[in-house]
C-alpha cells in the first residue's frame, strides 16, 4: 500500500497564535485514519490546510505524490479530495439530491454548450447523476429526504447529507471533520457501519474525531496532535497505551486508572 | 384589422419596453442568482445602447453584428471592473458598479462621437417587436436550461455558501466573473434594443434610477426562478401605464417595492423555485 | 495660482472627508453599506434651513439642530429596515438592496414634497454672500472654506476622541469588534448600534449643512450627488477606517482640483473613479487597510 | 409550491393591467369640443417649466373660448378648444408612450410641447411618423426642427438670442478676452454653449480658456481660479440657474475683480439668479426673449391677467406657452381644418402679434424673427433692461 | 445547602430547527464549583450560550439569585451577575489589554472601584502587568487566556461561566488554567465549567454534570462522576 496523502512539516500561526507546527504524517491508500487530539490541538486547521481552506505558512501537502501546496481549494476537488465540515455546511435552499448532486460537481464533464442545448450527453449524465445521487442518499439513509430543503433535516441527518455530498464526487480522499458530533450512540454505530461501508468502495477516509470509542474502533491508523504537534502515531491498539496520549487526554492520575478497568458507554 | 394595428401603434413604446425591461431584469437576475450585487446593469445598457446607435448611425454594418457588439463591449468593460471586485465581498461590487454608471456617463458627455449632452439622435428604428420577444424567449429558456445544469448548482451553491462551493471544485470568483459577463452582455442587447427603439439616446437616460429600477424588477418577481425577474419587469413596466395616477410616484414606487419585498416578501411575487436536477427518470421514484 | 488650487483641493478634500466620517464609521460598526446615508446629508441642510428661517435663529442653532434631527432620521431608518434583517441574520446583501431601495423612496419622496428648486440659507448667515474671507498671501478663504476645515478637523478629532477615549467609544469598537463577546460584557448591542446609526446621522446632517452654507445651494439630490465621492473615499481610505477616510478625502478632493486646473476641468468627475478602481486593482484594503475579504 | 405561486398577488395585477388596455377609448366627434394634446412635465425635476407652460396655455385657452380675439368664442366657428394633458415627467419614454396614446388612442391632430429638447428628440419622430404637427413651445436645442416636417417651435433657440447678448457686450462694454464655461452633462446648456463657441469665434472674441462642469456641480474653485488668473474681460457661462449661481458666489470669493462680468446665456434668466447669489450676479447681462416689465400694451395684459390667475408672475416659459396657443388657434381657424398639410401651411403662414413681440415662423418652422429679444442686466438682485 | 444561585429547569435550546439541548436540568450552589462534561456536539456550549443570554431558550426557565432571567438579552443578564468567559476567548483582538480589562467591568464608570478591580486582576495575573498597552490579537495563547480570564473577573461576577479554559494551551499554562480556578473557588466564587479536559476539571469541581445528546445522561459530586468507570470510558474509548 501507498501514501495516498503525505503531509510533511506543515505550519499555521494566528496573528500569535501558533495552531499547527510542523505536522508530518501519511495517509495510506484504503486506510481509515483518524486524526485526534484534544480541542484546540489544530485538528480542524490541519484539513482547513489540506482541503485549501486557509493558506500554510510553511510545509508541503501532496495527494498521490503530487503537490497540491499551492493549488486553490476548487481545484483540489477534481484531484480526488472531498470534506466535510465541522460545523455542518450545507446548501441550505437547495433540496437534499442536489446537495448531492452538487458535490459531483468537480467529475460531471457537461460543457456550457451542451447544457444549453440540453444535448444527449448532457441528459445521460444528469440522467446518471440523479441515479448515482438517490444511491449515494439511500447509503446514507436519507432516499425518503431527497426533495426536502436540507436545510429542514435534523442535525444527525445534515451530517449524513454531508458525507453523501463529500461521496458524490466520487473522492479517493474523503476528509471527515468530527462527523459523529451531536450523535447519539445508536447513530454513531450505523454511522461507523457506514464509514466501514465506504471505505470498502476504495475511498480513503481521513477523519477528525472525539468519540474515542468509534475512533478506536473504527481507525486503521491514528495520528494524536497536541498543541499544534504530532505527539503520537500508530495503530488504535498502540494508540491506546502510548503514555504521552493518555497524559494528553486525561492527565497522568486518569491514565493510571484506566489501565485497570476499561470499558465503555 | 386596422385597429389592431393602431392598437399595436399606440402601446408599440410599452409592448418594446416590456420585452427590453424583461431581457433587463434577466441580466439581474443572472448577477443575483451568483451571489452578487451589481448596481451597473443601467450602465451596461448604455453601453450596449451607445454602441449599437454608433454603428447603426456611422457603419452599414447587420443589425445582428450591431447586437453582437452592443453585448460585447460592456462585456470587456465588465472584466475590468469585475476581476478586481469580486475577489472581496459582495459590497466592493455593488459600490464599483455604482461608480461605473457615472464614469460612464462622462465619458458619454466628453466624448465627441458620443454626441455629449445632446446624446444620439436619429437612430434608426432597427428594433421589430419580434426581434425582442425572440431574444427574451432565448434567453429566458437559456436561464432555464443552465439553471438546471451543473452551472446552475454551481450558481447557487456559490450563492449559498462560498467555502462549501470552492470544496465542491466549483471556482467561485471565476463563476461569479462569468455570471457578471452574461449578465453584462444581456442588459447590453437590451440596451441596443431599446435605442433601435427609442431613435433617440442621451447620457443621463441610464443612471443611478435605471439601475434601481433594474433592480426592483427582478426583486419584486423574485430570484427563485428566472421567471420571477421577468415577471417583475412586466408588472413593473405595465403599472404606471396602466395605473396612470401612479407616474407620479414611479420612483418613489420602484424603492417602496425594494424596501417591502426584501423585508416582507424575500422570495418575491413568484416564490416559485426552480429544481436544479432534472426530473428526467420519473420511473425510479422509491 | 498653485497654492490657491492647493487651498481649493483642501477645501474640497475636507467637505469629502467630511461626508464620508459618518458613512465610514456606519460601515465600520454595522457592516452594512449604508445608502441612504446620502439622505441624512439633504435632510440635515433642510432641516437646518427650516430653523434658519425662524426669526432670530443663528447658525448655531440651525447646524445642531440640522445634524440631531439627521441623526434622528438615521435611527429610524435603522430601525425600521435594517434591524429586522440583522434579527433574522439576513444576508449582507439584502442590507444593501434595502437601502437601496430606500434611498429612492425617500429621495423622491422628498422632491416630490418639495420640489427640486435649489434653496439657500438667508444672507448674512456666517459665510454666505460676498464678503468675508481671510487671505493669506496669495491665498483666499472665505469664511465658510474656513469653517468647513475645522469642523472636519475638529469632528475626526472628537471622533478618535471618542473611540479611543471613552466608555462608550470602546462599547462602539468592542461591537465592531465581536458583538457576542460585547454583549457577555453587559453592552446593549442593540442601543450600541442605534447610538452608532445616531452618530453617523449626526455628522451627515452636519456635513449637509456645512456643505449647503459653503456652496449656497440645498436641494433634495445634493446627498446623493456626494455619494459617488464618499464611495471612493471610504474604498481608498479603507472601508471602516477613519483616519483614512481623511486622508482619502483630501487626497481626493486635491487630485480632482489639480485635474481640472491643470489637465482638463471635463476629466474631473472621472478622478473619483480612476482612484477607487485603482486601489481596487492595486491595494484592495485602502491606504488605511481593514479588507473585508470573502469567506474563501 | 405551485399553490403559492397562482395564489400571489401578481395575478391581481396583471389581470388589472389587461383590463385597462383593452377597454375602449373614447373617440371625439360632431360638434363636442376639439382637443389638442399637450405633453409637459407637470411632476419630477423638470416639472417647474412643465407647469408654468401648462398656466400658460391654460390663460390663453380661456382667451380663445371666450372670444377676446373679437371672432367669437373657440375655433372652427364655435368649437370649443379643449387641451388634453399628458404627463411625461421630464422622462423620454413616457413621452413617447404619451405621444402614442395621444395620437393613437386620443387622435389629436396637434400637440404641445414636449417640455425638454430631449424629450423633443424622443417624440418628434412618432408625431412625424403619423404627420401629426407637434409644437415645441420650450425647446431651445439645435436641431429640433430638423426631426421632421411636422415639428414646430415657438421658442426662440439659444441661436438667436446669444449674438444679440454677445454683441451688446462687445459694443456697449468692449469685451474683447473672455473665458467660458459651461455644464457639459446637460443638453441645454451644452447646446448654449455651442451656440456661444460659434458667435464668439465668428464675433472675433478672444477666448482665453474653456472649461466645463457638471450640472450637480457645488465646486468650481479649480476652474475660477485657472479663469482669475487669465485676466479676462468677462466670463461667459452657459448654465442652469442652480450652478450659475454658485459659480457667481464662488468667483467673488475666489476674489475675481468685481470689473469682469458674467455673460449668461438662457438658464441665466431666472428672478432665482439673484435671489440665490444675491450682490454677486451684479452686472451679469443674459439675453431672453421676453421680459416680465416689457412696456407693451399686449405684455401688459397678459402679465395682469396671469398675476390674477395665478397669484404669482409668469415667467418665459409662461409666456412662450401663451403665445402659441394664440398662434395654434389662429392657424386652424385660418386652415380651416385640422388635417395635416392644411394646419401646416396655415402655421407657416403665422403673423402673430404676442407678447414677445411680432411672431412668424422661418422657412424651418422655427420663430422667424428676433425682434423681441430684449439684453437684461442684473442690479441688486433683479434684471432690468439694459438700456 | 442554601437555595441555589443557578436554578435551570427543562432547558431546550435549538440553532435554526434543530434543537441542541433538550429538556435539561441543572443547579448551581452558590460557592460551588460545577462542571459540565460530555462528547463535542453534546450540548454544553449552547447550554451556556442559553444560560448567557446569547442564544433565547426554545422552552425551560433559568433562575438566577431567585430571579427569573429567562429570555433576558446577554447584556442584561450580565449586569445581573452570570460572566461568560466564551470559548476560543474571544477577546477584542484590536483592542489593548487595558482596553479588553476595561471592557470587562463595562457596567462600572471609571473610578476608585474601577481601579480596585483592576489592581486585583493585575495581582492575580501579574504576567498582564507588563501586556497591558499591547494589542490582545498579538498575544500568545496563554496570556490570551488569562486577559480572558482577567476581563471575566473584572466584572466581579457572582456567576462565572467558563467555556473550555484550557483549550488549545501548552500543559504548563493548563495546569496554571486550574489552579486560577481553584484559587477562585477556595476563595468562594461560583463557577460553572465546561471542559474537555474531564479529568482536571473533575479534580476542581464539587458538583459535575455528564451531557449526551443534548440531554443530561449522568450527574452528581465530581468525585463519584470521576470514578465512574463509564465516564472513564467514554474518553479514551474502552474496548
Amino acid at each position: 500500500m501507498t501514501a495516498l496523502l503525505h503531509v510533511t512539516g506543515l505550519s499555521k500561526r494566528f496573528r500569535g497564535l501558533t495552531a499547527v507546527a510542523h505536522v508530518t504524517f501519511s495517509v495510506r491508500a484504503g486506510h481509515i485514519h483518524g486524526l485526534i487530539g484534544p480541542n484546540g490541538a489544530g485538528k480542524t486547521t490541519v484539513f482547513n490546510l489540506i482541503s485549501g481552506v486557509l493558506p500554510p505558512d510553511d510545509g508541503e501537502i501532496a495527494v498521490d505524490g503530487r503537490s497540491v501546496t499551492r493549488l486553490p481549494v476548487h481545484a483540489r476537488a477534481g484531484l480526488g479530495l472531498a470534506r466535510t465540515f465541522q460545523n455542518i455546511r450545507l446548501f441550505d435552499g437547495m433540496t437534499v439530491l442536489e446537495n448531492v448532486a452538487t458535490g459531483a460537481h468537480a467529475r460531471l464533464t457537461a460543457t456550457l454548450m451542451q447544457c444549453l442545448f440540453r444535448t444527449p450527453a448532457w441528459r445521460a449524465e444528469e440522467r446518471r447523476l440523479r441515479e448515482q445521487s438517490l444511491e449515494l442518499l439511500e447509503v446514507v439513509g436519507l432516499r425518503d429526504r431527497a426533495d426536502l430543503p436540507a436545510g429542514d433535516l435534523s442535525y444527525g441527518e445534515q451530517r449524513r447529507l454531508e458525507i453523501a455530498r463529500g461521496l458524490a464526487s466520487a473522492p479517493r480522499l474523503l476528509l471527515l471533520d468530527e462527523p459523529a458530533a451531536g450523535m447519539n450512540p445508536h447513530e454513531t454505530e450505523a454511522l461507523a457501519r457506514l464509514l466501514g461501508r465506504v471505505r470498502d468502495r476504495g475511498v480513503t477516509l481521513l477523519l477528525v474525531e472525539h468519540d474515542m470509542g468509534f475512533v478506536m474502533k473504527l481507525c486503521d491508523w491514528i495520528t494524536v496532535l497536541n498543541f499544534g504537534r504530532c505527539i503520537a502515531e500508530g495503530p488504535p491498539a498502540e494508540i491506546r497505551r502510548d503514555p504521552v496520549v493518555i497524559e494528553a487526554y486525561l492527565g497522568a492520575k486518569g491514565a493510571a486508572r484506566l489501565a485497570c478497568g476499561e470499558s465503555s458507554l | 384589422m386596422p385597429w389592431l394595428d393602431d392598437i399595436l401603434w399606440t402601446y408599440q413604446t410599452l409592448i418594446h419596453s416590456l420585452g427590453i425591461n424583461g431581457l433587463l431584469a434577466l441580466s439581474m437576475y443572472v448577477v443575483l442568482a451568483a451571489g452578487q450585487l451589481s448596481l451597473g446593469q443601467a450602465a451596461f445598457m448604455g453601453l450596449g445602447a451607445y454602441t449599437g446607435a454608433l454603428l447603426s448611425l456611422h457603419t452599414g454594418l447587420p443589425f445582428a453584428l450591431v447586437l453582437a457588439a452592443s453585448a460585447l463591449a460592456p462585456a470587456v468593460v465588465a472584466a475590468v471592473i469585475g476581476i478586481p471586485t469580486l475577489r472581496l465581498t459582495g459590497v466592493y461590487l455593488a459600490i464599483a458598479t455604482i461608480g461605473l454608471g457615472e464614469v460612464l456617463r462622462v465619458v458619454y458627455v466628453n466624448a465627441g462621437i458620443t454626441g455629449g449632452a445632446l446624446g444620439l439622435n436619429g437612430i434608426p428604428g432597427r428594433t421589430e417587436t419580434w426581434m425582442i420577444f425572440l431574444a427574451l424567449g432565448l434567453a429566458l429558456a437559456g436561464a432555464f436550461a443552465v439553471g438546471q445544469s451543473r452551472i446552475g448548482r454551481a450558481m447557487e451553491a456559490m450563492r449559498s455558501d462560498g467555502i462549501a462551493a470552492a470544496v465542491m471544485g466549483i471556482d467561485r470568483a471565476a463563476g461569479q466573473l462569468a455570471a457578471l459577463l452574461v449578465s453584462a452582455m444581456l442588459a447590453g442587447l437590451a440596451g441596443c434594443f431599446s435605442a433601435h427603439s427609442a431613435s433617440f439616446i442621451g447620457p443621463n437616460d441610464y443612471a443611478f434610477e435605471t439601475a434601481v429600477t433594474i433592480l426592483s424588477f427582478a426583486i419584486l418577481g423574485g430570484t427563485g426562478s428566472p421567471l420571477g425577474p421577468v415577471v417583475g419587469a412586466l408588472v413593473l413596466t405595465a403599472l404606471p401605464e396602466v395605473l396612470r395616477p401612479l407616474q407620479d410616484f414611479r420612483l418613489v414606487f420602484n424603492g417602496l417595492i425594494i424596501v417591502l419585498v426584501v423585508l416582507f416578501l424575500p422570495r418575491g411575487v413568484v416564490p416559485w423555485r426552480m429544481p436544479r436536477l432534472g426530473r428526467l427518470p420519473r420511473g425510479m421514484a422509491p | 495660482m498653485f497654492a490657491q488650487q492647493l487651498a481649493n483641493g483642501l477645501v474640497l478634500g475636507c467637505t469629502y472627508a467630511l461626508f464620508a466620517l459618518g458613512f465610514t464609521l456606519m460601515f465600520g460598526v454595522l457592516k452594512v453599506l449604508n445608502l441612504t446615508y446620502g439622505f441624512y446629508c439633504t435632510a440635515g441642510a433642510l432641516v437646518a434651513l427650516a430653523v434658519a428661517g425662524i426669526p432670530g435663529a443663528t447658525l448655531w442653532l440651525a447646524l445642531p439642530a440640522g445634524a440631531l434631527a439627521a441623526g434622528g432620521l438615521a435611527v429610524v431608518v435603522d430601525t425600521l429596515l435594517l434591524m429586522p434583517l440583522r434579527r433574522v441574520r439576513a444576508p449582507e446583501l439584502s442590507a444593501l438592496m434595502v437601502t437601496v431601495g430606500a434611498v429612492l423612496l425617500l429621495t423622491s419622496l422628498l422632491s416630490m414634497g418639495l420640489g427640486t428648486e435649489i434653496r439657500r440659507f438667508p444672507p448674512g448667515m456666517l459665510g454666505t454672500g460676498t464678503g468675508g474671507a481671510v487671505v493669506l498671501g496669495p491665498v483666499r478663504l472665505a469664511w465658510s472654506q474656513v469653517l468647513i476645515i475645522a469642523t472636519t478637523g475638529l469632528l475626526v478629532g472628537a471622533l478618535l476622541a471618542l473611540l479611543h477615549g471613552s466608555r462608550l467609544g470602546l462599547a462602539i469598537r468592542a461591537v465592531a469588534g465581536n458583538e457576542d463577546a460585547a454583549r457577555l460584557m453587559g453592552v446593549s448591542v442593540a442601543r450600541t448600534m442605534a447610538l452608532v446609526s445616531f452618530l453617523s446621522g449626526v455628522m451627515g446632517g452636519a456635513a449637509g449643512v456645512l456643505l449647503g452654507l459653503n456652496f449656497n445651494a440645498i436641494q433634495p439630490y445634493m446627498g446623493e450627488s456626494m455619494m459617488l465621492h464618499g464611495f471612493a473615499v471610504v474604498i481608498v481610505g479603507g472601508l471602516g477606517n477613519i483616519r483614512g477616510a481623511l486622508l482619502a478625502g483630501v487626497l481626493l478632493g486635491v487630485t480632482e482640483v489639480m485635474v481640472a486646473g491643470y489637465v482638463d476641468s471635463a476629466l474631473k468627475d472621472g478622478v473619483a473613479f480612476a482612484l477607487m478602481m485603482l486601489v481596487l486593482w492595486l491595494r484592495p484594503a485602502g491606504l488605511g487597510g481593514r479588507v473585508v475579504a470573502p469567506r474563501v | 409550491m405551485t399553490k403559492v405561486f397562482w395564489g400571489s398577488p401578481l395575478w391581481g395585477v396583471l389581470g388589472l393591467a389587461t383590463a385597462i388596455l383593452v377597454s375602449p377609448s373614447v373617440t371625439a366627434a360632431g360638434s363636442e369640443p376639439l382637443t389638442v394634446g399637450a405633453i409637459e412635465a407637470l411632476t419630477g425635476p423638470a416639472s417647474r417649466y412643465g407647469i408654468a407652460i401648462r398656466d400658460g396655455l391654460d390663460l390663453a385657452l380661456d382667451e380663445v373660448n371666450a372670444g377676446s380675439g373679437g371672432a367669437g368664442g373657440g375655433v372652427l366657428h364655435g368649437r370649443t378648444l379643449a387641451i388634453r394633458y399628458e404627463d411625461s415627467g421630464g422622462q423620454k419614454e413616457s413621452a413617447i408612450n404619451a405621444a402614442r396614446s395621444l395620437i393613437g388612442r386620443e387622435r389629436v391632430p396637434v400637440i404641445i410641447g414636449p417640455t425638454l429638447s430631449n424629450e423633443m428628440f424622443a417624440v418628434g419622430p412618432v408625431a412625424v411618423e403619423r404627420k401629426v404637427p407637434i409644437i415645441g413651445t420650450s425647446n431651445t436645442a439645435n436641431g429640433i426642427t430638423d426631426i421632421g416636417p411636422t415639428v414646430f417651435r415657438t421658442s426662440l433657440p439659444e441661436a438667436d438670442v446669444i449674438p444679440v447678448t454677445l454683441k451688446t457686450a462687445q459694443s456697449r462694454f468692449g469685451v474683447k478676452r473672455v473665458a467660458v464655461m459651461y455644464g457639459n452633462d446637460d443638453a441645454f446648456t451644452k447646446s448654449g454653449f455651442d451656440v456661444f463657441k460659434a458667435n464668439l469665434d465668428s464675433l472675433g472674441f478672444d477666448i482665453a480658456t474653456i472649461e466645463t462642469f457638471g450640472a450637480k456641480d457645488t465646486d468650481f474653485s479649480a476652474q475660477l481660479t485657472k479663469i482669475k488668473d487669465l485676466g479676462v474681460d468677462a466670463v461667459v457661462v452657459s448654465a442652469l440657474v442652480e450652478a450659475a449661481s454658485g459659480i457667481l458666489l464662488q468667483a467673488r470669493q475666489l476674489g475675481l475683480p468685481e470689473k469682469v462680468f458674467f455673460i449668461g446665456g438662457n438658464g441665466f434668466n431666472s428672478p432665482k439668479l439673484g435671489e440665490i447669489a444675491g450682490a454677486a450676479a451684479d452686472g451679469t447681462l443674459v439675453g431672453s426673449p421676453w421680459f416680465i416689465d416689457k412696456a407693451d400694451p399686449v405684455n401688459q395684459t397678459f402679465v395682469t391677467a396671469f398675476r390674477q390667475r395665478y397669484h404669482k408672475d409668469p415667467d418665459q416659459f409662461a409666456a412662450q406657452a401663451y403665445d402659441t396657443l394664440h398662434i395654434l388657434a389662429e392657424a386652424i381657424n385660418r386652415a380651416g381644418s385640422v388635417q395635416s398639410e392644411a394646419l401646416c401651411q396655415a402655421l407657416l403662414q403665422t403673423h402673430h402679434e404676442g407678447v414677445m413681440g411680432l411672431f412668424t415662423f422661418a422657412a424651418d418652422r422655427s420663430p422667424g424673427s428676433t425682434a423681441g429679444v430684449v439684453v437684461l442686466v442684473m442690479k441688486d438682485g433683479r434684471f432690468s433692461v439694459l438700456q | 445547602m442554601t437555595a441555589p444561585l443557578l436554578e435551570i429547569g427543562d432547558l431546550t435550546l435549538a440553532y435554526g430547527r434543530s434543537p441542541v439541548v433538550t429538556g435539561l436540568n441543572l443547579t448551581v450552589a452558590a460557592g460551588q464549583v460545577v462542571c459540565l462534561i460530555g462528547a463535542n456536539g453534546a450540548g454544553k456550549t449552547t447550554t451556556l450560550r442559553g444560560i448567557s443570554g446569547l442564544l433565547k431558550p426554545v422552552c425551560g426557565s433559568i433562575r438566577f439569585d431567585g430571579r427569573d432571567v429567562t429570555g433576558l438579552p446577554a447584556h442584561r443578564i450580565a449586569a445581573a451577575g452570570i460572566t461568560q468567559v466564551p470559548e476560543g476567548r474571544q477577546l477584542f483582538d484590536g483592542m489593548t489589554v487595558a482596553e479588553n480589562l476595561r471592557m470587562g467591568a463595562y457596567g462600572v464608570p471609571d473610578g476608585a472601584g474601577l481601579r480596585r478591580r483592576r489592581d486585583a486582576v493585575l495581582a492575580r495575573f501579574p504576567r498582564l502587568a507588563e501586556r497591558l498597552d499591547e494589542t490582545a490579537g498579538l498575544l500568545s495563547g496563554g496570556e490570551q487566556q488569562m486577559v480572558a480570564m482577567g476581563r471575566a473577573l473584572m466584572a466581579e461576577p457572582r456567576l462565572l461561566l467558563l467555556d473550555e479554559p484550557s483549550m488549545g494551551l501548552a500543559p504548563l499554562l493548563v495546569d496554571s488554567v486550574f489552579a486560577i480556578i481553584a484559587a477562585l473557588r477556595a476563595e468562594g466564587r461560583t463557577i460553572l465549567l465546561v471542559e474537555q479536559n474531564a479529568e482536571a476539571a473533575l479534580a476542581v469541581a464539587d458538583t459535575a454534570y455528564v451531557l449526551e445528546g443534548g440531554r443530561v445522561a449522568l450527574h452528581g459530586r465530581a468525585a463519584d462522576i470521576a470514578r465512574n468507570p463509564a465516564v472513564v470510558g467514554a474518553y479514551l474509548g474502552g474496548g
